[in-house]
């Protein structure tokens, strides 16, 4: 057992850095494709990480909500994006308001306002410092995404990246929210994301284009 | 007794308007609504009348129902205002009984006798309430009902105009009155008029000018203080006679009750600075408007600009009271107040008076403009009798209602010399000038008035064949007319209810000994004058009508008359410093000027108060609204940025806190 | 067993209603499941009002606070069900907007409402809150117009990750709760959360995150300004009925759960922090929505901003606390969404007959719409505060409640823009309302269903500004209870 | 008994006037080098104007024919305000100066709509300058005699005079000659003497006080006449009693009685001496000057109340 407890507590610590990884270069993808591929390994990282603290808390439960978060934010949601992006048919880049290496270096600089952030809160709450920022990195990132990209599907991945953010940020400090609510969650965030598929290609119906800031019929 | 009366009153009132509703298609009981309003309006004279001598403190009280504390009650100063109320309104319903009927048909005579009651009652409301939501609920609706009557008319975009500025206004000067009444909630139990009297003496002397200001501009708004007048001369010419009498009369009046409540019965003493304030504000009120009624010729824009100018006078003996209060000379504080309530009920009965007049002009000769009159007085005798009396009462001559008022200010500002400190004994006494130049000014406005409307040759075609208004507008004069002349001759029946009431504002109040001297003296003077009037119209005298000498001319036509601009040119000249008109000449063709193909002439009076003053604020307000206008782009990424930085903002402030 | 009728009544009717075939048979049902709705919750209601607290199962509950808006939300949605009846001649055909979908999203979002109100549980309400959200996207982007899609677009994203931030700050105060030893099943428990928050004053940072978060969070789906981008676009290019639900109870539902995190912060760390907070977006949405009225030219946006406005004095209520505040507030939401309610009824009349929103281009409507113009005028008067109606009175005791406690400043400045937003109403509705029609055919006929719905919501307005009866101030007591 | 003298005293007033305004044009004609009419020419003047006839326009309306008794009742009534013989006067005991300038303001109210219901431009024209010349001058004319009023710590005239009668000549502070100067000024205007209007001529350019009544004739004319003697005669009487009243008996004594109506008669003579220097010393001033000229005469009345404000 010694072994699975051992890999448990190396996922725990080195998830933090994966995570920066994906963040990192879902800043400077080009393509819708594979922002949505780098989106589905972070959910995966996340699962590694429920499961090792579930492992190390003997919560039953945990494992439970692995495997939720495994079928629904690992392999229905990238699904449900892909055929989007397939049935859009227009150009699959990402066009963006902030050149690339722009935006690459705001995430980077996002990462250490996040350990600033972070820090009062890990001594109080005597937490493991790396996921919280790694959490706050993310909802920053995510936040940034949605400012910064003009596609509708990328404000979407934009969108349930700051999501995963405020989800890692309960799994370290809580290990884990009473199940149902993390079931209401979950499945919310799923009618969610479907919804915005909808409402994408709804726009793309009415105006020929999916360029979020075109939308700007309604002012003052 | 009063009681009874002062409830039958509101009742009849408030049941007036579904009576009016029920009773439109019958045609036999079209003279329902009007009577009963009548019988109601005399009801409550005499419940005013009576509980003058002995105030019964709760006259009805509907707290119990209202979701907030809503009491009425009938103390001197609330009775002598709805007796105000009252023997105005009494005949102005007299007065429309035949006038609604020969202006309005079918629906919108229906809204009038619908509106009318309500509006009165909005006012007695006012007046007699006691608690806090009670007179504010009557003073928004007051304004409500008033612009309710004034769409009647008619609501061409000009109208809707000039209806706006007067809502615009009426609210800006509600909101200071709501600020006035709610300084007290720290200090006081509850918001009724009896702990906010306790409430007064334990609050520090910053709140209690707080309150002073607030209840200056927001009465003085309502009242058509100079700088605050601009609505005046707009809401009450396009408003249907009868009403505009009730709201220059009347509604005027329930301002000067608000502040008269607030400024003694309220806050009592204060600093002398609240008193020269007022005296400021009642000058500048006074002689900018007589200057510019003088300067009009429709007969409700001169009016209404008179209205300030008496609003003013009335100001100015506040504004004595005041100073008196802070000297702390009771005595003379209770006279000069006296002269100002007296006022408010004389000028009550003779603008009303004057704009009923307007109204039976219109319906005589259909037009307002007093250019296009003349030689009405042979055509309608008793409305020219009628007016005539209005017009010496408004000029403030003796033997008629204004000059009692005005006597008494003169009064209190004499006394001013008798006071220790040496500004008041120098600015009081100066003020009898400022008063003397108003009443001088308002005689020639007026003598203008009569002498271009009624007398000599008629100008146009429809005042040659004016024809006189039926019984009823002439009876609804007829008793104001008569008012006025009882006051005038015998005041003594009013001031002795006034005295009364100015014992109970101001404590340890007795009037200095020559007060009321004039209660006794003018009756012999009155019998006096007119004994010699008799005398030389006894002379027996052989008279001829001919036509007079014309320098040898054909024969005068009536262009040959002085029209109302030529007789008010040399005042306008003299006091061109208050109009300012900006004038244009042109004369084509420009090269040759002494030999023009056509010269035209054009001079308005710039109203510069509101070119100064509201015009910046509504543009200022405007530019603020198109700038917040721009942060919404429409663009979502924008919107996002603006949660993200509220926030970050948000979870700094919490860092600081 | 009462409270779970009223919550799965409208569930079930929205998939009875989309199994019929015919609009007619879909709007005779869609009538049958409102009024049994009507009648389990006036009997929930009543339930709780005898009872005090109705607990069933681990995450159903209902007290008085929940009885009071219950009411707000039954009276809300039968009028907008009888209005929607006449209304349905309008809806254009396309994908969604039929009007077997229409009653059904209409169902499912009084069902999402009525989970938030009904939840016992913190995070049974932001699940509920959630869905309201995805649902009324839905319903804004009804009309598929490019406008609308727009709106639904802007309505969903915001929402949204305004939401995510209002989770962040239950799990936040969830932290705290387990921190301060509370068990981990019960910590998002609302009672035990109450009786638990004076030892949770040790926590005093996170619950402080916690409430910014959730100020944020809910304060979107309130409107407070610099949240409120998404609201008038959203108010103006939904259909009139769905704007009437969405400004009288949607916003109110938001407001709704703010109330229960501000009672248990208050009592963990004391009000200090959260009121003053309150008091900061209750003024800036005010002062910011009345200067916005004042340029606006479309009916439907004027009356959105109208809603931030109004939702802004009852922030200002809420900060101020205290009987006087509370009581101000409660009766406030309720006012005010009668008289939205009314005013968002006469703006689908209106565009009905001038095929246009925009105020500029209405002229003459008395003479054209006679009933409507009356209901506008009432409505306006309302919204503007004026006496005989019921906001007046709300307006009166918010404002005695800044001057007891001598916010004097905040109280000139919200006077001041109330008198701003009457110049701002009067201009717009005098044009509107007065002056010639232009040939516009035919008087508009109105529907009975219409005038009788209208003359509801005036008498109510006329009622609660002049006799407030003994049962409502009971069932107000009741909510007010609760939140001391 | 003193209701009697007071009667008396105001016949006397009334039957004296049209002598004054006599005296003051025969002094005039005597100083222009003219021998002028008789003193007693205004009597005969007035006989002759009551046995004609009173013309009345066609147009005219009965204001027309009430003005000029409404005019004489007020401005005798006013004459019973002023004390002449002795310290009070028939209304002077009780009545104020308020009144005293008031009903002087009911007459002119009457005469300027008579005029212009004559419905000639001149009396338009006249009415138009008396409207102006009327207001400039109450405010200085009240102002003055508050002025007095305050010093004298009475509104009475009655009481005004007893006051200075109780004062020395010499002690009188240089307030009382301020007021005495506004006062004069006011009662040159009020009455319509030369630098303000030409009471003798009938040039439009010139004339105020006549283009009203130049509709009038007959009986109406002769009461205008007489009003209007009868004013100036009180006004002259009213700066004796306010600012000379030494020689008035202050107790009621049959030499008193004689002796009074002899200084009175001398007093008069003297103020009627001054007012034709002055007459023919100056010319009429230009319309748009009068207004400097009360306003000299408004700002000598302020003055006046601030110093007797400050002495007090």
């Amino acid at each position: 057992m010694g072994l699975i407890s051992l890999a448990a507590a190396k996922t725990l610590a080195s998830s933090a850095a994966f995570l920066f990884i994906t963040v990192l270069l879902m800043a400077a993808a080009k393509r819708t494709a594979t922002c949505i591929a780098l989106f589905s390994a972070q959910c995966a990282i996340i699962t590694a990480q429920i499961l090792a603290t579930a492992y190390l808390h003997h919560s039953g439960e945990g494992f439970l909500v692995a495997i939720l978060v495994f079928a629904v934010k690992v392999v229905i949601i990238p699904y449900a994006l892909l055929r989007v992006v397939k049935g859009l048919k227009t150009a699959g880049e990402v066009e963006t308001s902030t050149t690339p290496v722009q935006s690459v270096y705001i995430t980077a600089a996002l990462i250490p306002l996040a350990f600033v952030v972070v820090r009062p809160y890990v001594r109080a709450l005597a937490v493991d410092g790396q996921l919280l920022a790694a959490a706050v990195a993310l909802v920053l990132s995510g936040a940034f995404l949605m400012v910064s990209r003009k596609k509708a599907l990328m404000q979407v991945i934009g969108l349930v990246v700051l999501e995963n953010g405020i989800f890692v940020a309960a799994i370290t400090t809580t290990s884990g929210m009473p199940l149902v609510i993390e079931i209401g969650i979950f499945f919310d965030l799923l009618i969610g994301v479907l919804l915005m598929g909808v409402f994408v290609f709804r726009i793309r119906d009415t105006f020929d284009h999916v360029d979020v800031s075109k939308l700007r019929q309604l002012r003052g | 007794m009063a009681h009874i009366l002062f409830n039958s009153l509101l009742v009849i009132l408030l049941a007036l308007p579904a009576v009016t509703l029920l009773a439109s298609p019958f045609k036999a009981l079209r003279h329902l609504s009007p009577a009963l309003l009548m019988i109601g309006l005399v009801a409550g004279a005499v419940a005013a009348a009576r509980s003058l001598c002995h105030p019964c403190l709760i006259a009805s009280d509907l707290s119990s129902i209202t979701p907030l504390p809503f009491a009425l009650a009938l103390d001197r100063l609330s009775a002598y205002f709805l007796l105000l109320i009252c023997v105005v309104g009494a005949p102005v319903a007299l007065f429309s009984f035949s006038y609604v009927e020969r202006h309005y048909t079918g629906r919108r005579r229906d809204w009038l006798w619908a509106l009318l009651p309500l509006f009165l009652l909005s006012m007695v409301v006012v007046v007699t309430a006691s608690t806090a939501f009670a007179f504010l609920f009557g003073w928004e609706l007051m304004t409500l009902f008033s612009a309710g009557l004034i769409l009647i008319d008619g609501d061409d975009s000009q109208r809707r105009q000039k209806l706006f500025t007067y809502l615009l206004m009426m609210h800006a000067g509600a909101a200071a009155v709501v600020g006035a009444f709610f300084m007290f909630a720290p200090h006081a139990a509850g918001l009724d008029f009896a702990s906010i009297r306790v409430a007064a003496g334990l609050m520090p002397a910053g709140v209690r000018t707080a309150v002073f200001l607030l209840a200056f501009i927001g009465f003085g708004t309502k009242a058509g203080i100079v700088p605050l007048h601009v609505w005046l001369p707009k809401a009450h010419p396009i408003a249907p006679s009868p009403v505009s009498a009730l709201m220059s009369g009347v509604m005027l009046k329930t301002a000067i009750y608000g502040f008269v409540r607030f400024g003694f019965d309220f806050l009592g003493t204060g600093p002398a600075w609240w008193g020269y304030l007022v005296l400021a504000a009642g000058a500048l009120s006074g002689v900018l408007g007589v200057l510019y009624a003088l300067a009009e010729h429709d007969i409700k824009r001169l009016l209404a600009y008179s209205s300030v100018e008496n609003i003013g006078v009335i100001y100015l003996g506040l504004g004595a009271a005041l100073v008196f209060t802070a000297n702390h000379a009771p005595g003379w504080a209770a006279l000069a107040l006296m002269g100002a309530l007296l006022h408010s009920l004389n000028h009550a009965l003779f603008k009303s008076l004057l704009f009923l007049g307007a109204g039976a002009l219109a319906d005589a000769t259909h037009t307002l403009d007093i250019e296009e009159l003349g030689g009405l007085f042979n055509r309608m005798r008793t409305t020219g009798t009628l007016l005539l009396i209005a017009c010496c009462s408004i000029a403030g001559l003796p033997l008629f209602n204004g000059f009692v008022g005005e006597w008494l200010t003169f009064q209190s500002f004499l006394g001013g010399a008798t006071l220790a400190a040496s500004a008041p004994a120098i600015v009081l006494p100066l003020m009898a000038g400022v008063l003397a130049l108003i009443g001088g000014l308002a005689a020639a406005c007026f003598v203008n008035l009569y002498g271009v409307a009624f007398l000599g040759r008629p100008r146009s075609v429809e005042a040659g064949d004016a024809v006189e208004v039926p019984l009823a507008m002439r009876a609804g004069m007829a008793l104001l007319a008569a008012a006025c002349v009882v006051i005038g001759i015998a005041p003594a029946i009013i001031l002795r209810p006034l005295s009364a009431i100015v014992q109970d504002l101001i404590p340890g109040a007795s009037l200095p000994e020559g007060a009321l001297s004039i209660a006794r003296f003018v009756p012999w003077l009155a019998a006096m004058v007119i004994a010699i009037m008799l005398g030389v119209a006894l002379v027996r005298r052989v008279t001829r009508l001919t036509a007079t000498w014309a320098c040898g001319s054909p024969a005068l036509n009536s262009r040959m008359q002085y029209t109302s601009t030529a007789f008010t040119s040399p005042i306008r000249k003299v006091f061109a410093q208050a109009y300012r008109p900006d004038r244009t000449l042109s004369v084509e063709p420009a090269e040759q000027p002494y030999f023009p193909a056509s010269i035209s002439y054009h001079s308005i009076r710039t109203v510069h108060f509101e070119q100064a003053l509201y015009r910046p604020a509504v543009n200022t307000i405007v530019a603020a609204a198109n700038r917040l206008r721009k942060l919404q782009t429409g663009n979502i990424q924008v919107y996002l940025l603006y949660m993200f930085l509220a926030l970050v903002l948000l979870l700094l402030f919490m860092r600081l806190a | 067993m009462t409270l779970w009728i009223p919550l799965l009544v409208p569930l079930l009717g929205a998939f009875a209603v989309l199994a019929c075939r015919h609009a007619r048979v879909a709007v005779r049902v869609a009538l049958g499941v409102g009024a049994i709705e009507v009648a389990a919750l006036a009997n929930a209601v009543w339930a709780v009002h005898s009872a005090g607290v109705l607990q069933s199962g681990h995450y159903l509950r209902a007290d008085g606070l929940t009885a009071f808006f219950l009411i707000n939300i039954g009276l809300i949605f039968s009028l907008v069900l009888a209005y929607s009846v006449g209304y349905l001649r309008h809806i254009p055909h396309g994908r969604f907007s039929s009007a077997r979908w229409f009653f059904a999203l209409i169902f499912l979002l009084l069902f999402t409402m009525l989970g938030v109100y009904l939840s016992a549980n913190l995070g049974m309400m932001w699940i509920a809150v959630e869905t309201t959200t995805l649902v009324s996207a839905l319903l804004v982007g009804f009309y598929n117009t490019e406008g609308a899609v727009e709106a639904g677009w802007k309505y969903l994203i915001l929402c949204t990750v305004g939401i995510a931030f209002a989770l962040f700050g239950t799990i936040t105060l969830y932290l705290a709760a387990i921190r301060s030893g509370l068990p981990a099943d019960t910590a998002l428990d609302w009672t035990s959360l109450m009786n638990a928050a004076p030892q949770m004053s040790g926590a005093r940072e996170l619950i402080k995150l916690a409430f910014v978060f959730v100020a944020v969070g809910y304060g979107t789906k309130i409107g407070f300004v610099p949240m409120h981008s998404w609201l008038p676009d959203a108010h103006a290019e939904a259909p009139s009925p769905i704007s009437a639900m969405l400004s009288a109870v949607l916003l109110n539902c938001a407001l709704y759960a703010l109330l229960r995190f501000d009672a248990i912060t208050s009592r963990a760390i004391g009000s200090g922090f959260s009121h003053t907070l309150l008091l900061a977006l209750g003024t800036l949405s005010v002062v910011v929505a009345a200067f916005l009225m004042v340029v606006q030219r479309d009916l439907k946006r004027l009356l959105a901003y109208s809603s931030i406005e109004h939702m802004g004095i009852v922030a200002i209520g809420i900060g101020l606390g205290g009987p006087l505040g509370l009581y101000g507030a409660l009766l406030h939401t309720f006012n005010h969404s009668l008289a939205k309610a009314l005013l968002f009824f006469t703006a689908g009349h209106i565009r009905s007959k001038f095929g246009t929103l925009r105020m500029d281009r209405i002229r003459g409507m008395a003479r054209s719409l006679p009933w409507t113009s009356v209901a506008l005028v009432i409505g306006s008067l309302a919204v503007v505060g004026m006496p005989p109606f019921g906001l007046f009175v709300s307006e009166f005791v918010i404002l005695t409640a800044a001057f007891t406690q001598a916010h004097y400043l905040l109280a000139i400045v919200l006077l001041a823009a109330i008198s701003v937003v009457f110049g701002a109403m009067l201009q717009h509705f005098q044009g509107m309302l007065c002056g010639e029609p232009q040939s516009m055919g035919a008087r508009g006929k109105s529907l009975f269903a219409d005038v009788a719905v209208m003359t509801t919501c005036a008498a109510c307005l006329l009622l609660l500004g002049v006799r407030i009866p003994a049962v409502f101030t009971g069932f107000l007591h009741g909510a007010m209870a609760v939140l001391q | 008994m003193t209701y009697a003298l007071d009667v008396l005293q105001l016949l006397l007033l009334l039957a004296a006037a049209p002598l004054v305004r006599g005296v003051v044009s025969c002094l005039k004609a005597r100083l222009q080098n003219r021998h002028g009419a008789s003193v007693w020419r205004p009597y005969s003047e007035l006989r002759k104007l009551f046995s004609k006839e009173d013309l009345v326009p066609p147009t005219a309306s009965p204001v027309f024919r009430l003005a000029p008794v409404v005019l004489f009742a007020a401005t005798v009534a006013a004459a019973a305000f002023v004390p002449a013989l002795h310290g009070s006067a028939l209304l002077g005991a009780t009545g104020d100066f308020i009144l005293l300038a008031y009903l002087l303001a009911l007459g002119r109210f009457f005469l300027i709509l008579g005029a212009t219901d004559g419905g000639s431009p001149f009396g338009g024209m006249g009415a138009s300058r008396e409207a102006l010349v009327s207001t400039l001058a109450e405010a200085p004319l009240l102002l003055g005699l508050t002025a007095v009023a305050i010093a004298a710590h009475t509104a009475t005239i009655a009481g005004m005079v007893r006051w200075t009668l109780a004062q020395q000549f010499f002690h009188l502070s240089a307030v009382h000659a301020l007021a005495f100067a506004a006062l004069a000024l006011v009662a040159i205007a009020e009455t319509g003497r030369v630098p303000v209007d030409n009471p003798a001529t009938h040039l439009e350019l010139t004339m105020i006080h006549e283009a009203m009544v130049l509709e009038y004739s007959g009986p109406s004319l002769a009461w205008i006449e007489w009003a209007g003697a009868i004013k100036l005669s009180a006004m002259m009487a009213l700066l004796i009693a306010l600012f000379m009243p030494w020689g008035m008996p202050v107790s009621f004594s049959v030499a008193g009685l004689v002796v009074a109506p002899v200084v009175f008669a001398l007093k008069m003579a003297a103020v009627a001496a001054g007012l034709a220097l002055l007459e023919s010393g100056m010319a009429k001033l230009r319309m748009y000057l009068v207004p400097d000229f009360l306003g000299m005469a408004c700002a000598l009345s302020i003055l006046a109340v601030v110093f007797t404000a400050m002495m007090r």
